[in-house]
């Protein structure tokens, strides 16, 4: 099997001693037994995710994606650019589709890059999360081939959360009951959660720093219905969540006077460990609550 | 005249829904909507608006201009997207709550306390002085947006967090000196001030 | 006609052969039935046993067939034989699948396949075969009374399928409606944008048609005959008249728009800039698509004023949805729009259904018409403009808007004739205590309404009404079904409906008129009993003229001549017997349907003595319903008692008296009628039919008073056609309580 | 079937519901050679699986029986039943039509006795009942099934049931060595009926309908309330048979919405309403019904019902779509939306949800000629000159009154160029 090169965009969490850096680090194992290449876009920048708005306006934050856009195509020609963060995927693919279909926008955007010399040449590049790359590209059997050591006895809620499902959808999958999480922890040898309600529900995203409460209530129904369907840990493939559910446990229980103590992995992390490799490769020296579970089946 | 406010109002002779679809990104599709109240449903901070996206549609076009843009409703917007996927009119909500935040806080009527207003245009901040967001320092200047004392209260309640963060190597206490950086800041920048330019240009031409 | 030769066919399968003793039915046959041919046949649908009685026709003579095997629902196609009489005795879905196939059982098993065979046999004795009257020839003309595009249409259409067409109108010109639209929307994808009227082309087209006469300032004066024969006198303006004949009549009168004088508190008559929608078209299209108030100057706000004075309780306004109108003010707000202007439409429940109305709403909202779902309050002048108040019921605000004009959405009010039936319905709403509905009656009543058609017919001058003066069939499935056979009325007099749907409605009428002069023509019934030939005659030595077949025809088929003697009108009538259930001194007769062809079957039921704990119950079912009910009661196996005796009739209407009677003075012990609904959700095919007969039942009390027995053996039920396990039941319950009451004395 | 014969004054209708049962009907009752196809084993379509008609509550096999009638009477229809067109080409006037006739494996011996039925065992889903119910491998559709003749399904011929279905006719009828057939058909003028679908409930995603036993689409309800159907009559909850008490219907459930069907599909205001009437009828005071809706659209003379149901206090309408729903206790389940007259939120807790899931044209793709024209919902345009006319459903969203009316319209377009051919060959 050939190698398959995609241009990758790592986003500003992945990046070292970033919030999400466990992630990047679990990817790049996944790929490395999966024969992935991702191609670093040089000097790419941060997409100014959802949340820039407020500073940003229309054009200004769409021209932040244009240029990670006009790099890659400069350095990896048409490389699909591949995003781990559902923020990054969402904000370049959303610009793309702009700049495309909105001529006013367009205009606006070459002159932008052309401040610095830099233009969008004839067609953009596709924009992908991880994920489409995974499942569409690589396939759930080829995936499920390289489980060496499966997660027997595991049960996962596959947390997929807002931005990695709506309004692009992974691999045609419904916004609301969107299977691949639970079917991707199928072939890795758990079980998933069956209807776990919450699973596409939003964590708060950007809002846990100007509203927590009101975010931190809606990690607490997420964090809750896993529970219920009797989840020993939950996975997801956003940094934002990952964060948002996993690392605010401690003040939910202090609001709420719940228990949680929950891990909250990557899909990549799972992937990594079912693969066989170790927990430092797995990234699993990330968690903040630590899966347990999963560093047993690492270390065996 | 100098009031961009007063500019809109004028130049509209009050119809605010020419405004918005002149001036609010998405704008246009705001008299798409046919009032079916699934994207108020649909939204999970949904009781926390004031106004949701569907009576803020009406508003606009009752011409209740001062209510809207003044309203914290928009600012509510979690970007979850299920307000789009669900609109039976292909009605792209969510940019349009962000392009009237936006629209509003530009004509400086957005409500003065709003604490996402206050956070998006630090985020917006931070990423732009580097070209990739330093975590640290958001969140330090999010601690602090409403002042030293607030600050370091809000710093203490959060340190269990960033303790463990730190610990699983998620957090780099040196980022404070500076951090990740892009290597053509100044590239990006004079990209943003251009297109800053011609958004601004687009109302400038009311400000007088 | 040769002689009467009845051959006597007895299947012995589906079990028939098993459960009953097939010989035994095959004497029953000859020796009662006097069935000079009686055969069993194993497997009597199939290719052999059809050759089998198609032979005996052939060869043998055999000229009223009797099958005695399933259902005369079922193997239609096999039993299909030309140019004879057949009768069927159900021995299949009315006889073994309904009893237990129990040793006990078996006696009163036989003794039902007996009955049937002697009923069939009595029915097939009476019964001739039907003949055409030729009382009409094929007449390839029509005529249509309305030139509005649901006339033209109709005309065309009609010209189009080589018929001609004598199109009448009462105005000075072609077009209608229609006519005075300035735009219209397109027939065909992409609705949300506006198209050019047409009308002009479809006027020029109905012109230069030679096929087609336009009688333009003229009105009908007066109409008689028959499908195939309608004699029409033609009254112009200016005094002169013209006779033509027709093979059918569409009447495309229209609508009225509803005045809005009535409507004051909107507005209504008080400013010459609130208006209705067709004013506003007039307006719009008189300038040139500029929008101008009366005084001349420019209007830049308009408001439109949804379901104004309809879809309303209130006194005087119109209880309906006149169906167009949101889609009429959305274009027209459209108008504004493209104007330069400001539109509004204040609305309750949006209406644009179907596959162009999402789209027409949607190139609306493109255009940016406002909506808003309010109640308006009122309308009044403020300044040089108006002000509209109303509740928006979306911001829970009362609120107002100013407006340079204000559109009211007003109804339709349908341009039909006076109600034939009115002076029944007010005695009806009077007997039913409604004081509302009588008043609205009375009123409706005394107005003056000129009749459209005039016609020479007994029972009025006009096509009945189903409801707010429209025309329209009160049958789901059946939308062209007038109450005049050969009369089709279409567009908004039928029903409220846009332009769109009217075109749609003209050509469908067209097809009917067209059908009817082709059945006219070969002496068939219309629907239901579509080519049936049988008709009512009358043995005019024993008529009273007592007049009641001609007053309950359901439709108005029977005239009376100078002495008072009934004239059927073979064309004008559906074949349901209704005259003949009338008739006190059973002097109609259908050829193949006739007070002798039902008595003498249940006068050949052998009925046990008093004694013998052996009840029979006559069931008269009505064939469209409540026999396909026990049909199916039968496949599903519902059980009933052995002791019912089931004879189709064509409609509850049809059954006369006189076989309740009999029935009772041959020792039945009870008599059930089962009919379809009656009532103002009727389902009677006939309209009147099953209410007739509950009507003619509730005075059979006299009859068994006299005769000294219990009220309760005679009952009159109303049962659908799903009653599939209801109507076994309520034998069951009757041979229930015929136990309890006792037997009848009058077994002889 | 070989001796099917069809000219170029012969109209094809295609389509056996009620829309190409009226087109069929009235043409050949003005005298012209029709054929008849149908794919089902039985005419009759969708409005042989409905309860009730609206406005009248009458019912759907009243008008049927009558129909089915007039069919059996008129020697010029010619019905062919598990008939599918694949190809159409000509021009109007004279059309080449590709029919596949699927095997019956019943010939016309069968006198529906229904020993074969009794025979079997296999049971599989019936089509009729939306699959809330078994079959059996032999069957007959329903009681009021025409033409009244047994099919065996294709999947029980080549095993034991197929032999003991054969070795139970005793009248030579079953036939398991039939083959699909292909005819080609000459005619002048098509009428195309083929109908509508309801719109597949599991994809409005939001309502959970794959997810939630209590969730049900309008047609199931409808089925619900025919004796001889899955639930015997009864309106039950599917979760636990007991008889729901407080029942939702949601109103545009896959209709008005550029994500599912963009045209409003008509009819599905008009059925909650009359179904809250089988609630009433059956439950009367013991259930209520709340009506979840964006505008009511009970057009023109019917609004009286629509008042009528108003009236009734234990009928509530609510201006809203809802915009999702999520479990409850009890296999109950939540609806999530505002009232958007006032904007009040609502979780509103319902033991039973039917979906008014919309109509969806069945126009094939790809087998009428380039010229007809089928809109982007796929609905036939109408073309005077095309010779090919869409009826009822296949036309537009249409209710069963306009239906039977838009067929009698196509039917006198068919005649109109059957009588054009026939002037032209003399």
């Amino acid at each position: 099997m050939a190698k398959r090169e995609y241009s990758f965009y790592p986003g500003c969490s992945s990046q070292s001693k970033a919030s999400s850096v466990n992630y990047l680090k679990s990817t790049q194992t996944i790929c490395e037994e999966l024969d992935i290449q991702l191609n670093e876009i040089p000097d790419w920048n941060c997409c100014s995710a959802s949340i820039g708005y407020g500073g940003g306006g229309e054009l200004p934050r769409i021209s932040l994606s244009a240029r990670n856009i006009a790099l890659s195509q400069q350095a990896h020609g048409q490389q699909d650019i591949v995003a781990t963060c559902a923020a990054c995927w969402l904000a370049t693919r959303e610009a793309k589709e702009r700049i495309e279909h909105d001529g006013e926008v367009r205009s606006g955007i070459d002159a932008a890059l052309g401040e610095i010399g830099i233009k969008i040449e004839g067609e953009m590049p596709k924009t992908r999360h991880m994920v489409e790359v995974l499942i569409e590209d690589v396939g759930y059997e080829e995936m499920q081939s390289k489980v060496k050591k499966p997660l027997e006895g595991l049960k996962i809620a596959g947390y997929v959360g807002c931005q990695t499902n709506r309004p692009f959808g992974i691999d045609g999958e419904s916004y609301e009951n969107p299977k691949y999480l639970d079917k991707m922890i199928e072939i890795v040898g758990a079980e998933p959660v069956e209807k776990y309600e919450k699973k596409a529900s939003c964590c708060g995203g950007a809002l846990m720093f100007s509203e927590p409460e009101k975010s931190q209530a809606l990690v607490k129904d997420i964090i809750e219905a896993a529970y219920d369907g009797g989840a020993d840990m939950i996975v997801t493939p956003c940094p934002v969540c990952q964060m948002n559910v996993e690392v605010y446990q401690g003040h939910i229980n202090k609001t709420y006077g719940t228990k949680f103590k929950i891990p909250v992995v990557y899909y990549s992390t799972l992937m990594a460990v079912a693969f066989g490799r170790n927990g430092k490769d797995a990234a699993l020296d990330g968690q903040m609550i630590r899966a347990t579970r999963l560093e047993e089946i690492a270390k065996k | 005249m100098s009031n961009p406010n007063q500019a809109m109002v004028e130049k509209y002779r009050s119809n605010f829904l020419k405004e918005v679809e002149a001036n609010v990104e998405e704008g246009h599709w705001v008299k798409m909507c046919m009032q079916c109240g699934v994207c108020s449903g649909s939204c999970p901070l949904g009781p926390h608006w004031e106004h949701p996206p569907q009576e803020i549609f009406m508003m606009i076009r009752a011409g209740k201009r001062e209510e809207v843009l003044g309203s914290s409703s928009m600012w509510m917007c979690t970007s979850c997207y299920n307000c789009i996927a669900r609109c039976p009119r292909g009605l792209p909500i969510t940019h349009i709550m962000h392009g009237l935040a936006t629209y509003a806080k530009r004509l400086g009527l957005q409500p003065k306390t709003q604490p996402t207003a206050k956070f998006s245009q630090l985020f917006w901040s931070n990423l732009t002085k580097t070209g990739r967001v330093n975590e640290l320092k958001l969140g330090l200047s999010l601690y602090f947006m409403n002042g030293f004392a607030n600050g370091i209260k809000t710093a203490l309640k959060m340190q269990d967090v960033g303790l463990g963060m730190y610990k699983t190597g998620r957090l780099n206490p040196l980022e404070i000196l500076g951090g990740h950086s892009i290597k053509d800041t100044g590239g990006l920048q004079k990209m943003l001030k251009k297109a800053f330019e011609i958004e601004e240009a687009k109302i400038a031409e009311y400000k007088g | 006609m040769a002689d009467m030769k009845i051959g006597a066919y007895i299947c012995q399968g589906c079990g028939i052969g098993d459960r009953l003793d097939t010989a035994q039915l095959a004497n029953v046959a000859k020796r009662e039935g006097k069935a000079a041919v009686a055969k069993e046949h194993e497997f009597l649908c199939n290719a052999e046993g059809v050759k089998m009685i198609q032979d005996d026709i052939d060869n043998d003579g055999v000229n009223h067939v009797v099958i005695a095997a399933c259902s005369r629902r079922a193997k239609t196609d096999a039993f299909s034989f030309e140019g004879v009489t057949l009768s069927r005795a159900n021995l299949r879905e009315g006889v073994i699948w309904v009893r237990p196939d129990t040793d006990e059982a078996r006696e009163t098993t036989q003794e039902m396949g007996d009955d049937y065979v002697r009923m069939a046999c009595a029915e097939s004795k009476y019964m001739k075969m039907p003949a055409a009257s030729g009382e009409q020839g094929l007449l390839r003309h029509l005529l249509v009374v309305g030139g509005g595009i649901a006339g033209m249409t109709a005309a065309l259409e009609a010209a189009k399928t080589g018929y001609t067409v004598d199109l009448v109108e009462k105005s000075g010109k072609l077009g209608g409606v229609a006519g005075e639209m300035y735009k219209k929307y397109p027939a065909k994808a992409p609705y949300d944008v506006l198209a050019d009227n047409t009308t002009g082309e479809m006027i020029a087209a109905v012109e230069g048609n030679s096929a087609i006469t336009v009688h333009l300032n003229t009105t009908v004066a007066s109409t008689d005959g028959a499908p195939g024969r309608f004699s029409v006198t033609l009254a112009t303006e200016s005094g002169s008249s013209n006779d033509i004949t027709v093979g059918a009549i569409i009447q495309a009168t229209g609508f009225h728009p509803y005045d809005i004088a009535k409507l004051p508190e909107l507005g209504g008559g008080k400013s010459p800039d609130v208006m209705d929608q067709l004013a506003f078209e007039k307006m719009v299209k008189a300038n040139g698509g500029a929008i101008k108030k009366a005084d001349g100057s420019d209007a830049r706000n308009v408001v439109f004023v949804q379901c104004a004075g309809q879809r309303s309780d209130t006194e005087g306004h119109l209880p309906y949805c006149s169906g167009h109108c949101c889609m009429t003010s959305i274009k027209q707000a459209r108008y504004v729009k493209d104007a330069g202007g400001d539109a509004t439409v204040i609305f309750d429940d949006l209406r644009t259904p179907g596959a162009d109305g999402e789209d027409v709403y949607r190139g609306g909202q493109e255009a940016g018409v406002a909506f808003s779902k309010g109640t308006v309050k009122g309308v009044e002048a403020a300044g040089s403009g108006l002000k509209v108040s109303y509740n928006d019921k979306i911001l829970a605000d009362d609120t107002t808007i100013d407006a340079d004009i204000v559109v009211l959405a007003t109804g339709m009010v349908p341009a039909s004739g006076p109600n034939p039936y009115i002076a029944q319905d007010i005695e009806a709403a009077e007997k039913d205590g409604n004081a509302d509905l009588t008043a609205k009656l009375k009123a409706e009543q005394e107005a003056p309404v000129t009749s459209i058609l005039n016609l020479q017919y007994r029972q009025g001058t006009d096509v009945p009404h189903l409801k707010n003066g429209f025309t329209d069939s009160h049958f789901i499935c059946f939308p062209y079904e007038t109450r005049r056979t050969g009369i089709y009325t279409a567009g908004p007099v039928r029903r409220p409906m846009d332009a769109h749907q009217a075109i749609e409605d003209a050509t469908g009428a067209a097809l009917k008129a067209i059908q009817s002069c082709e059945n006219a023509a070969l002496g068939r019934a219309a629907h239901p009993r579509s080519g049936d030939l049988s008709f009512p005659t009358f043995r005019v030595e024993g008529c009273t003229q007592c007049k009641r077949c001609t007053v309950e025809c359901p439709f108005g088929a029977i005239n009376e001549d100078e002495k008072g003697y009934p004239q059927y009108n073979e064309a004008r009538c559906r074949r349901c017997g209704t005259c003949m259930g009338a008739c006190p001194v059973r002097v109609i007769s259908f050829e193949n349907y006739s007070v002798e062809t039902v008595g003498q079957q249940l006068k050949a039921v052998d009925m046990p003595d008093e004694f013998s704990e052996k009840p029979r119950l006559l069931v008269l079912a009505c064939e469209n319903d409540a026999y396909p009910a026990l049909d199916m009661a039968g496949m599903t196996h519902q059980e009933y008692s052995a002791y019912a005796r089931i004879i189709p009739v064509r409609c509850l209407g049809s059954v006369n008296t006189i076989w309740i009677t009999d029935a009772l003075n041959s020792g039945y012990d009870g008599v059930m009628l089962m009919g379809c609904q009656k009532g103002d959700n009727y389902q009677c095919h006939f309209v009147k039919g099953s209410e007739m007969a509950h009507y003619r039942m509730s005075k059979i009390d006299d009859t068994l008073t006299q005769l000294n027995l219990e009220k309760e053996r005679v009952q009159t039920y109303e049962v659908s056609i799903t009653d599939i396990q209801r109507i076994p039941q309520i034998i069951n319950d009757m041979e229930k309580l015929i136990g309890e009451i006792g037997m009848s004395p009058f077994k002889f | 079937m070989s001796e099917v014969i069809a000219t170029n004054q012969t109209i094809l209708v295609v389509g056996g519901g009620i829309s190409g049962l009226t087109a069929a009907l009235e043409a050949a009752e003005c005298g012209k050679q029709v054929i008849l196809l149908e794919k089902a084993p039985s005419v009759g379509g969708r409005v042989s699986q409905l309860y009730k008609y609206f406005p009248k509550l009458c019912f759907p096999t009243c008008g049927l029986e009558i129909q089915y009638r007039r069919l059996k009477a008129n020697k010029n229809v010619r019905l062919l039943t598990m008939a599918e067109v694949t190809g159409v080409t000509g021009e109007a006037g004279n059309f080449n039509v590709s029919v596949k006739v699927s095997p019956r494996y019943v010939n016309e011996n069968c006198t529906a006795c229904g020993e074969c039925e009794k025979a079997v065992s296999t049971e599989f889903d019936d089509e009729f009942n939306y699959g809330m119910k078994k079959r059996k491998g032999a069957y007959l559709t329903s009681a009021m099934a025409y033409p009244q003749r047994y099919v065996i399904d294709p999947r029980i011929v080549a095993g034991d049931d197929g032999a003991k279905a054969k070795e139970a006719c005793k009248y030579n009828a079953v036939d398991l060595e039939m083959q699909e057939q292909e005819l080609s058909l000459n005619v002048g003028a098509v009428v195309w009926a083929t109908g509508w679908k309801p719109y597949d409930a599991a994809k409005i995603q939001p309502y959970g309908y794959d997810r939630y036993d209590n969730v049900i689409s309008n047609v199931e309800f409808e089925r619900m309330l025919d004796p001889f159907g899955p639930t015997g009559g009864k309106i039950v909850r599917p979760s636990d048979g007991q008889a729901p008490k407080n029942i939702a219907f949601i109103q545009c459930a896959g209709s008005r919405d550029q994500n599912h069907l963009k045209h409003c599909s008509r009819i599905c205001c008009m059925a909650t309403l009359k179904q809250t009437t089988y609630i009433k009828e059956q439950l009367g005071d013991d259930c209520k019904s709340t009506v979840y809706y964006i505008d009511i659209r009970a057009i023109d003379r019917i609004d009286d019902f629509h008042r009528m149901v108003k009236a009734d206090p234990n009928v509530t309408f609510v201006k809203s779509k809802v915009a999702n729903i999520t479990g409850g206790a009890d296999d109950n389940v939540l609806l999530n939306g505002v009232d958007t007259e006032g904007y009040h939120r609502y979780r509103n807790e319902h033991d039973l949800v039917v979906l008014a899931t919309g109509m969806e044209s069945t126009v094939p793709a790809g087998v009428l000629p380039t010229g007809v024209e089928i809109n982007e919902h796929n609905f036939i345009e109408l073309d005077s000159d095309s010779g090919i006319y869409g009826a009822g459903c296949s036309s537009d969203a249409l209710d069963v009154n306009r239906a039977a009316q838009n067929a009698t319209a196509a039917a006198l377009r068919a005649i109109q160029v059957v009588t054009r051919v026939a002037g032209q060959e003399g």
